[in-house]
């Protein structure tokens, strides 16, 4: 039976970008971090380890394709490739099929540090929120995993499940955080775990003719709950951050601080010299595989494979 | 116009009263010099309740489905025992409340946690020793532990050997708390205690035969706060005149008068297991269509004990009265109290074998004249649910239409009442082929 | 006589509309979102299609998940009852009745009259339903229906556990990475819902002769490995997604007017179905 | 060398078949928990086959066994009304978990067998108590076996059954001996695969093979590097492909706590005074399965030392727990073990197991566990 729409409302906005600052042809260690996730994939280019380019872009069905496209629109015009790259890491879901990868470091790693670099030293927790996997990561000051914990067998409170409800009630999925809040009182949480079940339920609710915007409340609630239970289960330390797609859905993360009693914290550069660049919740994975590389390369531990 | 006069228990009330005050008990027990024990329903409260002075249990079973009544509490127990404790979401959900009760140091009937003096325990199904030992170490891991087994055997394979065992690890079961609350067991209260567990365990049993009659006077609804006192202190003598001397002769005096539990009982099923606790109102679903729920081997012989007569009949086990027996000493006591439990308590039986579950709950089937079953596939009870899908195959074997759900006694989160009303439409409007009682 | 059977579920709606006993008209829709309002479209333009107008109907029986919201229903019946009515109209042989809808699959034992004996629901998530298969489809980014192709072509076994949609949605990512043929892939996904089915079958049964309706009996690579999961012959009708409305139009044909006047009195959901005796 | 066992392993079936075909006056008995006392089996001429799944959704069990029952033992009930052990000429259980005794009280109703006995298996294994109880249970199911085969049991037959048992323990302990070396002469799964073979198969054989291959240890090295050293601790366990996705990632087993490894031949019998008491004391004495694991007057456990010993011993890095969904005795030892052995600076990782692999979502578990174990290779 034929949808009654097409229109894609999973559809997050793509971003690249370039820094101004850095001529990479000066740079004398470029690494490369790709992370191919089930959902997204983030490409990160360092010049001696300073954040030179990076893109987010959706993955496709093809692992390999999905690593070069994030690669080429990270570095678009600026004539940089991997040849000349020092090292690649790849990493995420797709990480064994990431063609110019020299070595594969897995997300949990990763992101820990990526969120290290990112936050800064002081954080403790990393939540990410991928597209199939909730990761809850405690860290040391330099970004090395302590301990982690994994949703198991099922995926209630993942992106996927966002992008399922978002073509569902047909609201772009970044508008569906705002709207959760314009509710006349916080309504109970969707009872439902399994992805599609919640569907059929979120349908009686809209049949029920109860407001979209309720609706988003009640499932940002329930996703917020479903993280909780998976944080508390590892313990959540401040500083407590999330990285990963959802992160950026205030709805769920507000919901979320509620739950716990704790704060993430600010989304900005630990470094005040980034203050003016992008901060994307969802390169710390492709980030954290192009700092490790950085390191191993200078450390002398690998040896460059560079082309030209 | 109803087809039979109903009517409440007088000694609903009484009930009631015994039961708030045995928590309330547990609670202020040591502001006046009492002590504290933890146990399960079925662990002997006989013995240490002869405790000299005043001494509390804290029964296992029975606190965590006081906790699944109260949907508020019970959710934020459960995720406080898989969150803060980390254990895994298909526990027994009676244990895990409990777990999460310890775990946020609060207590169902107020206040904080009580911590127990002692814990007294048997092991019979994989839970039952874990249950304290995981339960003292989220509390701590200070209050002294003892466990007995009491996994000999079926009640037709009960013989010296068996009972020697238990009574041996009783033996030091005693000598463990004498030392350890630096109080004696005072052998008369042992005695009076060991009277009582028979009156309490015989007379549920006795009632429980009284609804063979039609209409039936009690509804399983009903007979669950009833029950309870027996798995809270059996061997308590208010409990005890309870059974024998109240709700015994209340509900002998209903099939004399005809007084039925449902107006227009017109079909009668059979439960298995523990009901989803949050969601009791299935039975008054069941009841628009006349429909009463009249048996239930759980419901019968948690704490009810009976025997299979010579002509294979499910009977009333005898108390010592009727057997004629004074009891001589501690000893006698002893023995006569392990004996009572491994022979009478009928509900052990399926732990050793499908072929038990089938041959009981098919006899309760006949002689309780059931036209159909419906089995709560619980979830959170791996004990009550032992064979459960085998007694199916052997009730429809005999031509007893049954329906089955799965659920979760303690845990609504395993239960989807919409989608359970809709099965049970359809077993009765379709397979049994009942209309709504106008 | 003219009567009508609706079946609106989770996601589709199906109309059947019987004249004297014979199929007048049947016509099916996507539910989307206003599922009474998809119901009623879809009524009118069914009796449009046979000629027909709504006074002309003599009963109206709905059912399935949503058939309760069918407002201008004389009659609500379940959707295993439909089933069964609607099996035992096409197949009197059949014994067992085995429905996959997109949200549910279920298993029914019929007596020779069409009665419903025992049943048995998938209890798990969206595991052994249709929306998990077209779920798997969009991971592998080909139509169900290329899906049910490509896999009768394949003859290697992958063992799969279907527990959560989107789980797997990751596991056939994760073949596909290993480069697995599609077809594989595809059979693999149906091997899993196969098995999960059958064994909620056999809770009641496998008494033959076996009918199986819903969706996903349009699916001749799903229906290929349950043959083979059950090692037993099978037999789907020419539109298995109507059986369920045929069944309430059967219901219907039988005259639910006593229950609707009883219905009336307690004001609740009319009840269909004979005494047992 | 290894391959045969793996043989042995797989071809399970065909072999018992072969066994009966060369020994006419044996039997075949299934065996569902490893608190079965083999000894008497042995010593009655019956070979001991202990009846474990194939890894395949348990389709077959579900109208036996609804979903909360714990994967294996639907999986062990499905191998048996698939008919794959219908040569069995009997089967047994030893009181243990409920799931267990499920799956053989379904198999005694559904799955035609001619003869089956049920050990009442005391719960209270610390106490003497038990030893007394299980000693009247032996004698009894001594003599039922004696009932069965027409033979007598003579005390030259205990003898030989115990020093089957003991001989094969005594190697099997030798064989694990080897793999406190820095470079074990054999994987987790190779080893593993050795235990999972004896269960199945005459032991006598099985102990010849067994002398073979420990004299070749010496000489036998890994094809690659060990890597981290891991210890895996759970109930049953022959899952293989995750055995083999673990040691293929950087990692070897070096020692267990399994019911399917150490923990089954850990214990030898004292070959000293009443036969049927040596016995019993050994299966009283043996390292617990958490069912049994209680004692009176204290909550401790005696496995979780016993754990850390074997930790110790065989220099482990990390322990991966693997909780066998619905195993309620496991479950409810696990939350607290992974306190005990992380208080013990042990990481351990807690992963949820079913019949089947989800090899995908388990790599990067382990992947990611691996990776923490070593990370100072990323950031020194």
């Amino acid at each position: 039976m034929a949808e009654e729409t097409k229109k894609e409302y999973w559809r997050w906005p793509e971003g690249t970008w370039v820094s101004p600052s850095i001529d990479w042809k000066k740079g004398t260690i470029i690494t490369t971090g790709v992370d191919v996730g089930s959902v997204s994939s983030q490409a990160v280019v360092l010049v001696d380890g300073e954040l030179y380019a990076f893109s987010n872009t959706r993955t496709g069905s093809d692992s390999p394709d999905s690593a070069r496209k994030a690669l080429s629109i990270a570095v678009g015009e600026t004539g940089l490739t991997v040849d000349n790259s020092d090292y690649c890491i790849g990493t995420g879901y797709g990480r064994v099929n990431v063609p110019m990868a020299q070595r594969t470091i897995t997300e949990i790693a990763c992101h820990a540090r990526g969120a290290n670099f990112m936050y800064g030293p002081e954080v403790r927790t990393v939540m990410d929120m991928g597209g199939q996997d909730c990761k809850a990561i405690n860290c040391d000051d330099k970004g090395k995993v302590l301990n982690f914990m994994m949703n198991d067998k099922c995926a209630a409170g993942t992106g996927r499940g966002m992008e399922v409800f978002a073509d569902l009630i047909r609201v772009p999925v970044w508008e569906i955080g705002p709207r959760s809040f314009q509710v006349k009182k916080e309504p109970p949480m969707i009872s439902s775990t399994c992805v599609v079940f919640a569907k059929s339920e979120v349908v009686g609710l809209l049949e029920k003719g109860v407001p979209e915007n309720d609706i988003m409340a009640a499932y940002c609630a329930a996703m917020a709950h479903r993280i909780m239970e998976l944080l508390n289960r590892l313990g959540v330390h401040e500083k407590f951050v999330i990285t990963g797609g959802i992160a950026k859905n205030e709805g769920v993360v507000k919901r979320l601080e509620k739950e716990l009693g704790v704060k993430t914290a600010e989304k900005v550069w630990h470094n005040p010299a980034y203050k003016a660049y992008p901060f994307d919740t969802q390169i710390a994975g492709a980030l954290g595989a192009a700092l490790f590389a950085v390191a191993m390369v200078s450390k002398g531990k690998v040896k460059s494979a560079r082309k030209k | 116009m109803a087809k039979y006069k109903t009517k409440g228990l007088d000694c609903w009330k009484r009930a009631k009263e015994l039961r708030n005050r045995y928590y309330k008990d547990y609670k202020e027990s040591p502001s006046r010099g009492g002590l504290r024990w933890e146990g399960g329903a079925w662990s002997f409260d006989a013995i240490p309740q002869a405790l000299e002075g005043e001494v509390h249990g804290l029964s296992e079973e029975p606190y965590g489905a006081s906790i699944a009544h109260n949907p508020e509490l019970q959710v934020r127990y459960q995720e406080a025992a898989e969150g803060k404790w980390g254990c895994a979401r298909d526990l027994c959900s009676y244990m895990r409340a409990y777990w999460g009760s310890v775990a946020l140091n609060e207590y169902a009937y107020g206040g904080p946690w009580p911590h127990a003096d002692f814990i007294f325990q048997n092991q019979i199904c994989c839970c039952h020793s874990k249950w304290l030992q995981v339960a003292d170490e989220i509390d701590g891991g200070t209050t002294p532990y003892f466990c007995f087994d009491v996994g000999v055997g079926p009640y037709d394979k009960i013989g010296d050997r068996q009972i020697e065992y238990v009574v041996a690890q009783l033996y030091d079961g005693i000598a463990f708390i004498e030392r350890v609350t630096g109080r004696k067991i005072i052998e008369e209260k042992l005695i009076q205690n060991v009277y009582n567990t028979y009156r309490s365990n015989c007379y549920w049993a006795k009632t429980c035969e009284l609804n063979q009659a039609i209409p039936a006077p009690l509804d399983e609804k009903t007979m669950f706060s009833l029950y309870v006192l027996g798995s809270l202190e059996k061997s308590n003598q208010a409990i005890a005149d309870f059974y024998e001397k109240e709700l015994y002769p209340e509900v002998k005096d209903r099939v004399a008068n005809k007084i039925a539990a449902v107006a227009d009982e017109r079909c009668r099923v059979l439960g298995d297991s523990q009901p989803p606790w949050g969601f009791l109102r299935i039975y008054r679903y069941l009841e628009q269509y006349g429909i009463v729920s009249v048996a239930n081997l759980y419901t019968f012989s948690l704490i009810g004990w009976m025997k299979v007569d010579e002509k294979g009949h499910l009977v009333p086990y005898p108390t010592l009265e009727e057997q004629g027996i004074t009891i001589k000493d501690r000893d006698h006591a002893l023995r006569l109290l392990v004996e009572g439990e491994l022979k009478g308590k009928l509900m052990w039986a399926p732990f050793y074998g499908a072929n038990y579950k089938n041959d009981l709950v098919t006899k309760i089937a006949k002689q309780w004249r059931c036209d159909a079953a419906i089995i709560h596939l619980n979830r959170g009870c791996e004990g009550t649910a032992q064979h459960q899908m085998q007694l199916k195959i052997a009730l429809q074997e005999m031509g007893v239409p049954v329906m089955t759900f799965e659920g979760n006694m303690a845990d609504e989160r395993e239960f989807d009442e919409g989608r359970v009303l809709r099965l049970i439409e359809l077993f009765v409007t379709e397979t049994l082929g009942l209309k709504k009682v106008a | 006589m003219i009567v009508a059977g609706i079946d609106i579920g989770g996601k589709n709606v199906h109309v059947v509309i019987l004249k004297d006993g014979a199929l007048a008209a049947q016509g099916a829709a996507a539910t989307g979102i206003q599922k009474a309002e998809a119901a009623e479209r879809l009524y009118e333009e069914t009796l449009r299609k046979a000629g027909l107008k709504r006074g002309e109907v003599g009963r109206v029986v709905a059912t399935g998940s949503a058939g309760k919201r069918v407002a201008f229903a004389d009659a609500c019946i379940a959707d295993a009852a439909a089933d069964a009515r609607g099996v035992h109209r096409l197949f009197p042989s059949a014994r067992t009745v085995i429905d996959i809808g997109a949200e549910e699959g279920r298993a029914i034992k019929i007596s020779p009259e069409g009665k419903v004996l025992d049943f048995a629901i998938n209890e798990k998530c969206a595991a052994g339903t249709g929306t998990f298969v077209e779920a798997m489809a969009i991971a592998l980014e080909i139509s169900v229906e290329e899906m049910a192709a490509i896999s009768l072509k394949s003859n290697t076994s992958i063992p799969m556990n279907a527990q959560c949609a989107v789980f797997g949605e990751s596991e056939v990512v994760s073949l596909i990475h290993q480069n697995v043929e599609k077809q594989d892939i595809a059979k693999a996904v149906h091997d899993a819902i196969a098995g999960r089915i059958a064994s909620v079958a056999r809770i009641v049964g496998l008494e033959k002769d076996i009918a199986v309706i819903g969706g996903m009996a349009k699916n001749d690579g799903f229906i290929d490995s349950l043959r083979k999961e059950m090692a037993m012959d099978i037999i789907v009708p020419n539109d298995p997604d109507f059986v369920g409305a045929l069944g309430a139009a059967e219901a219907a044909a039988k005259g639910v007017l006593e229950e609707k006047i009883a219905a009336k009195v307690v004001g609740q959901e009319i009840v269909e179905g004979e005494k047992t005796s | 060398m290894i391959e045969e066992f793996k043989q042995w392993y797989d071809d399970r079936h065909s072999y018992a078949k072969e066994w009966k075909k060369n020994n006419l006056d044996g039997k075949v008995v299934g065996y569902f928990c490893t608190y079965v006392p083999e000894e008497i089996l042995y010593a009655a001429n019956c070979l001991p086959v202990r009846i474990i799944g194939g890894h395949e959704p348990p389709t077959l069990a579900t109208p036996h066994m609804f979903d909360m029952w714990c994967p294996f033992s639907r999986d062990c009930l499905s191998q048996g009304l698939a008919g794959n052990y219908d040569y069995l000429d009997g089967i047994m259980i030893a009181q243990c978990c409920l799931h267990a005794r499920q799956a053989f009280g379904a198999w005694q109703l559904q799955v035609p067998t001619p003869w089956s006995y049920y050990v009442c298996m005391p719960n209270a294994v610390t106490t003497s108590h038990a030893k007394k109880f299980l000693l009247g249970e032996l004698a009894e199911f001594k003599k039922a076996v004696e009932a069965w085969v027409g033979k007598k049991i003579t005390d030259a037959d205990l003898d030989r059954g115990i020093d089957i048992m003991n001989t094969n323990r005594h190697l099997m302990k030798k064989v694990y001996e080897s793999r406190k070396e820095d470079n074990p002469p054999l994987t987790g799964t190779e080893a593993m695969t050795l235990v999972w073979a004896s269960q199945l198969m005459d032991k006598r054989e099985h102990n010849v093979l067994v002398e073979e291959l420990l004299r070749d240890l010496p000489n036998r090295e890994l094809d690659r590097e060990p890597g981290i050293r891991l210890m895996i601790v759970g109930s049953e366990n022959d899952d293989r492909p995750f055995m083999e996705l673990v040691e293929s990632i950087g990692a070897t087993f070096v020692i267990d706590d399994h019911c399917t490894g150490s923990r089954y031949f850990w214990d030898e019998i004292a070959t000293t005074g009443d036969r049927l008491q040596a016995i019993a004391d050994r299966y009283c004495d043996r390292v617990p399965c958490p069912t049994k694991d209680f004692q009176q007057e204290t909550w401790e456990r005696k496995r979780f030392p016993h754990i850390l010993t074997l930790a110790k011993e065989y220099r482990v890095q990390g322990v991966i727990l693997v909780q066998q969904k619905f195993c309620d005795p496991h479950e409810c030892d696990i939350p607290s073990l992974k306190r005990y052995l992380e208080g013990n600076e042990i990481p351990c990782y807690v992963l949820e197991f079913e019949v089947t692999v989800p090899v995908g979502q388990f790599r990067i578990r382990i992947e990611a566990f691996i990776e923490q174990l070593r990370a100072d290779e990323l950031f020194d």
